[in-house]
C-alpha cells in the first residue's frame, strides 16, 4: 500500500467504530477522511470545532460559502439539522462530555493511554489547538495513524514529547492493526493479515499482549 | 451614544503596548478591514489573545508579519510560518493556551468570574506554575481570567445599538471578546437600523459592543 | 435515535428520588404540560433544581403543591406561599442559590468545568461551609458544578434533531440544562421538521436534547 | 405625603442619577417606578435579570405576550434596538461589571454599605433571586426605599439581618434626603425641606454626617 492508500485503509476501520446517532470530531488529515466511510445504515453526525455540529462534505467550486468552513479553514457544508454555535458553546460540548468519539492523529502513545501530538520541542511546535480538551472531553478516543513514523517507533512504554493529555487514549488504528489500550497495556485485537505478529511487535515499542479473540482486521 | 464610526477613528483607539483580543478562527470571521487599518496606522509591542495566529496573509497574522506583538497567547500557530519564526528566534513570546481553555478564561474576564476550572493541560506543559484546585477529589486546573484594552471584533449584521447576528461559523471568539475589553469595536458586513433586528436573533447584545464599522459585504 | 415521544413516556422516564432541573422564570418559559403529566403520574422524593418554585398554580409551583419534592434548590421561592409553608414547617429544604450562581453551576455541570468561582455571596450566609479561593489576591467564593438526571425544559421550536429556538423571556434556565441532565426533555410549542430551523438561529442545539414533546402553541 | 406619594417622591429623585447611555436595572416594587421618570433627553436602556436588554412598558391587555415578561412576571414589552438572552448571559452582564446602575429596596443598609434585603430568619425567606450577583456586579447600587419601617430604623451601624452583599451600597435615596455611603459612614448630601435636620438623624440608626454643600433635594 501507498501512503494514500495506507491512510484509506486506517480510515475505513476507523469508520467502523462510530455508531448510529454518535457525535464525532475527526482532527485535521488522516481523521477527516473517517467520514467518507461511515457504514451504511449508521447515522452519525460531525462535529467542528470551530463552532457547528454537522459537518457535510465540501461544496462545489461556485457553492462555497466562505462563512462555512472546517477547523483547518477548507470550505465545508452544513447538514439539514447541524447548527452553529461560539467557541464556548462548541468546547462545552467537547469538555462536557457530549462527543462521543474523537478520532486524533498522534505523534506518540503511551501504553498507559497517554498521548503526544502537539509539539516537537524546538522544531515543531503548531500548538494544541483544541485537542487537549478533545481528548480529556470526548467519550471514547481512537488514534489513527501509521504504526511507525519513518521506521521510529510511536507506540511507546512511555511518551518522550511533551504530552497532549494523560491516560487518554482508548484505541489505536494503524494499517498494522488495532490495539487496544488497557489497564495491562496494548492489546492487540485485530490483525491485518498483510504483517506478521512479528512485524507488529518489532514495530511497537512497547509490550503487546496478543489478544485471545485476535481477529482479521475489519475495514468497511 | 454613537458607535458607528470609521476605521481610521477605529484603529486610533488602539496604543503601543495594548492588549487586543481579535475574533476569528483561521482568519474565518475575522476582521480583516480593521486588521488592515491597524498595520497601516502601525502599533508596537501588543500583546495578542486570539484562537490562532491565521496565516500570514489573511487574519491576524498579517500583524504577525507586520511585527506588531511582543507577546501572543493562541491556541494554534502552525498555520503562520512566520509566528513559528519570530517564538523559536525569541522575537515574540508565545504562550500555547488549549482553545476550550481560552475562550472559557476570556469569558471569564468579561462575566466576572474569578477563574476558569478545567482538567483540560492536567500532566501536560500547560499545568505547569498554576494553581491546582480539589472539588469532591477531583483535581482541576486554575485558568485565570483573560482581559484586553481592545476587542477586534467581526460579525454578519450589526444595528446602531451594537446588537450582533452571525452566520455560519464566524462566531468562533467574536461573542465573548467584547464583554472582556475596555473597548470594543466591530467590522460588521452590513450596520442596519435600531430595530431592524429581531430581538430573539440577536446573538451578542450592543452593551457589549462600543464602535461599529461598516465593513462592507465579504 | 428518534427523539419525538409522547407526555406518558416522557414521565415515565422520572423516578422516585430523582434530582430533576426544570427551565423557567416565574413560570415563564416552563414546560407546563409535562408538569402536568408529571403530578398526574406521581413521583416522590425529588430534588428539584430551578431558578424559583413558580406559583401554587403555574409552573413548577403545582409540583411543590403536590408535595413530590423533598428538597429544592432555588434562587427565589417568595412567590409561592406552599413553599414557605413546607420550608418552615421542615417538611421540604431549601437551599437558596443566587440566581447567578445558580445558571453557572448548571452550565458547570453541563460543560465539564470543576465549579464557578464567583464573589456573589462572599460576607452571607450563602459563603457557609464553601471553599474560599484566592486568585491574584481576590476572594472568591468556589461553587460546585450541578447535574442532574432528569431536565425538564421548554422551547418555541424544536425540530426533529432537537435544536431549539426560543421567544421573549424564555431561555432563561432552559438553555444550558439540558447539557447538565443526563435525560433532557423538551416541551416544544411547535414541532418541525428537520432542515426547517436556519442552522445561524439555533439557540440550543439538539445534541443536549434526548426527548421532544409537542406541547402545542401557548 | 401617603404612602404612594412617597414611592413617587423617591422614585423621581433617583432616576436623576441615571445617565444618558446607561444600562439599568430595576429591582421589583419601588424600585421600578423610577422607570417612568427618565429625564427628559436621556437615552436609558433596563435589563430584566429574566432575560432582556430593552425593557418596556406595560403592553395594552390585547397586546400581552406572555413570553415578555419582567423578574417580577408582569407583562412588558421590549423596545426597538432590546436582546433577548438567557440567564448566563444575563448574569454575566450583571455579574461582569456592564451594568451601570441597579436600584434596590433593602431591608437594612449599615454605614459602610452592607445591605440586608433578602430575608427575616423565622419569618419571611423569599431568597435573594439575582440581588447578590446584582450587588456585587452593578458598577454603582442605589438603595431606594422608606427612611424608616413603622418607626424602627433601616439606616443602621451595622445590620442585624443577614447580609444579601457586604460594602455594596453607594447611594440611598429616601423620602426625608439622599445619603451618600463613604469611608466614613453616611454622608446627607440633599435634604428634603420637609423634614428637619434633627428628624433625619432620629430616623437614622447611624451617624449621620452633614455635607459641607448639603442641598435641597432634587426630583424630576
Amino acid at each position: 500500500m501507498d501512503k494514500k492508500q495506507i491512510q484509506e485503509f486506517i480510515a475505513r476501520r476507523v469508520a467502523l467504530e462510530l455508531q448510529d446517532g454518535d457525535l464525532v470530531n475527526l482532527g485535521i488529515g488522516l481523521p477527516t477522511l473517517v467520514a467518507n466511510f461511515v457504514p451504511e445504515g449508521r447515522t452519525v453526525l460531525f462535529q467542528s470545532e470551530n463552532g457547528f455540529i454537522g459537518l457535510g462534505p465540501a461544496p462545489e467550486e461556485d457553492e462555497i460559502d466562505p462563512c462555512i468552513s472546517n477547523a483547518g479553514a477548507m470550505p465545508v457544508t452544513i447538514v439539514p439539522g447541524g447548527s452553529f454555535f461560539d467557541s464556548a458553546m462548541s468546547f462545552g460540548i467537547i469538555r462536557g462530555g457530549h462527543v462521543d468519539t474523537t478520532v486524533l492523529g498522534a505523534l506518540q502513545v503511551a501504553e498507559n493511554g497517554d498521548i503526544a501530538n502537539y509539539m516537537i520541542p524546538g522544531k515543531m511546535v503548531p500548538g494544541m489547538g483544541g485537542a487537549m480538551d478533545l481528548l480529556n472531553g470526548a467519550k471514547k478516543t481512537i488514534v489513527a495513524m501509521e504504526h511507525t513514523a519513518k521506521g521510529n517507533h510511536k507506540l511507546l512504554k512511555e511518551c518522550t514529547l511533551p504530552l497532549t493529555a494523560v491516560s487518554a487514549v482508548d484505541l489505536i488504528v494503524t494499517e498494522m492493526g488495532v490495539i487496544e489500550v488497557t489497564a495491562k497495556g496494548f492489546v492487540l485485537i485485530e490483525q491485518n493479515p498483510e504483517y506478521s505478529l512479528e512485524q507488529i511487535r518489532e514495530a511497537t515499542g512497547a509490550d503487546l499482549i496478543i489478544s485471545m479473540g485476535l481477529q482479521k482486521m475489519a475495514v468497511v | 451614544m454613537e458607535k458607528l464610526t470609521n476605521l481610521e477613528e477605529a484603529v486610533h483607539l488602539v496604543r503601543d503596548g495594548d492588549t487586543i483580543m481579535v475574533g476569528g478562527f483561521l482568519a474565518v470571521g475575522t476582521p480583516e478591514r480593521l486588521i488592515d487599518a491597524l498595520i497601516e496606522k502601525g502599533a508596537k509591542d501588543l500583546t495578542l489573545i486570539c484562537n490562532d495566529t491565521g496565516f500570514i496573509d489573511r487574519g491576524v497574522g498579517k500583524m504577525v508579519v507586520a511585527k506588531m506583538f511582543k507577546k501572543i497567547y493562541a491556541s494554534h500557530v502552525g498555520t503562520n510560518k512566520e509566528t513559528g519564526r519570530q517564538m523559536m528566534e525569541g522575537e515574540t513570546e508565545v504562550v500555547l493556551v488549549p482553545q476550550g481553555t481560552l475562550i472559557e478564561q476570556i469569558r471569564a474576564g468579561g462575566f466576572g468570574l474569578g477563574g476558569v476550572l478545567t482538567k483540560t493541560g492536567l500532566g501536560t506543559l500547560v499545568e505547569e506554575g498554576k494553581q491546582i484546585v480539589e472539588v469532591d477529589g477531583e483535581r482541576y486546573l486554575l485558568e485565570k481570567p483573560m482581559r484586553a484594552d481592545i476587542a477586534l471584533l467581526f460579525a454578519e449584521k450589526a444595528d446602531l445599538a451594537g446588537n450582533l447576528t452571525f452566520h455560519g461559523a464566524t462566531r468562533n471568539f467574536n461573542t465573548y471578546m467584547g464583554a472582556a475589553a475596555d473597548i470594543s469595536i466591530v467590522e460588521a458586513g452590513e450596520v442596519v437600523q435600531i430595530g431592524a433586528l429581531c430581538p430573539d436573533k440577536v446573538v451578542v447584545p450592543g452593551v457589549f459592543v462600543d464602535y461599529i464599522i461598516d465593513g462592507g459585504a465579504l
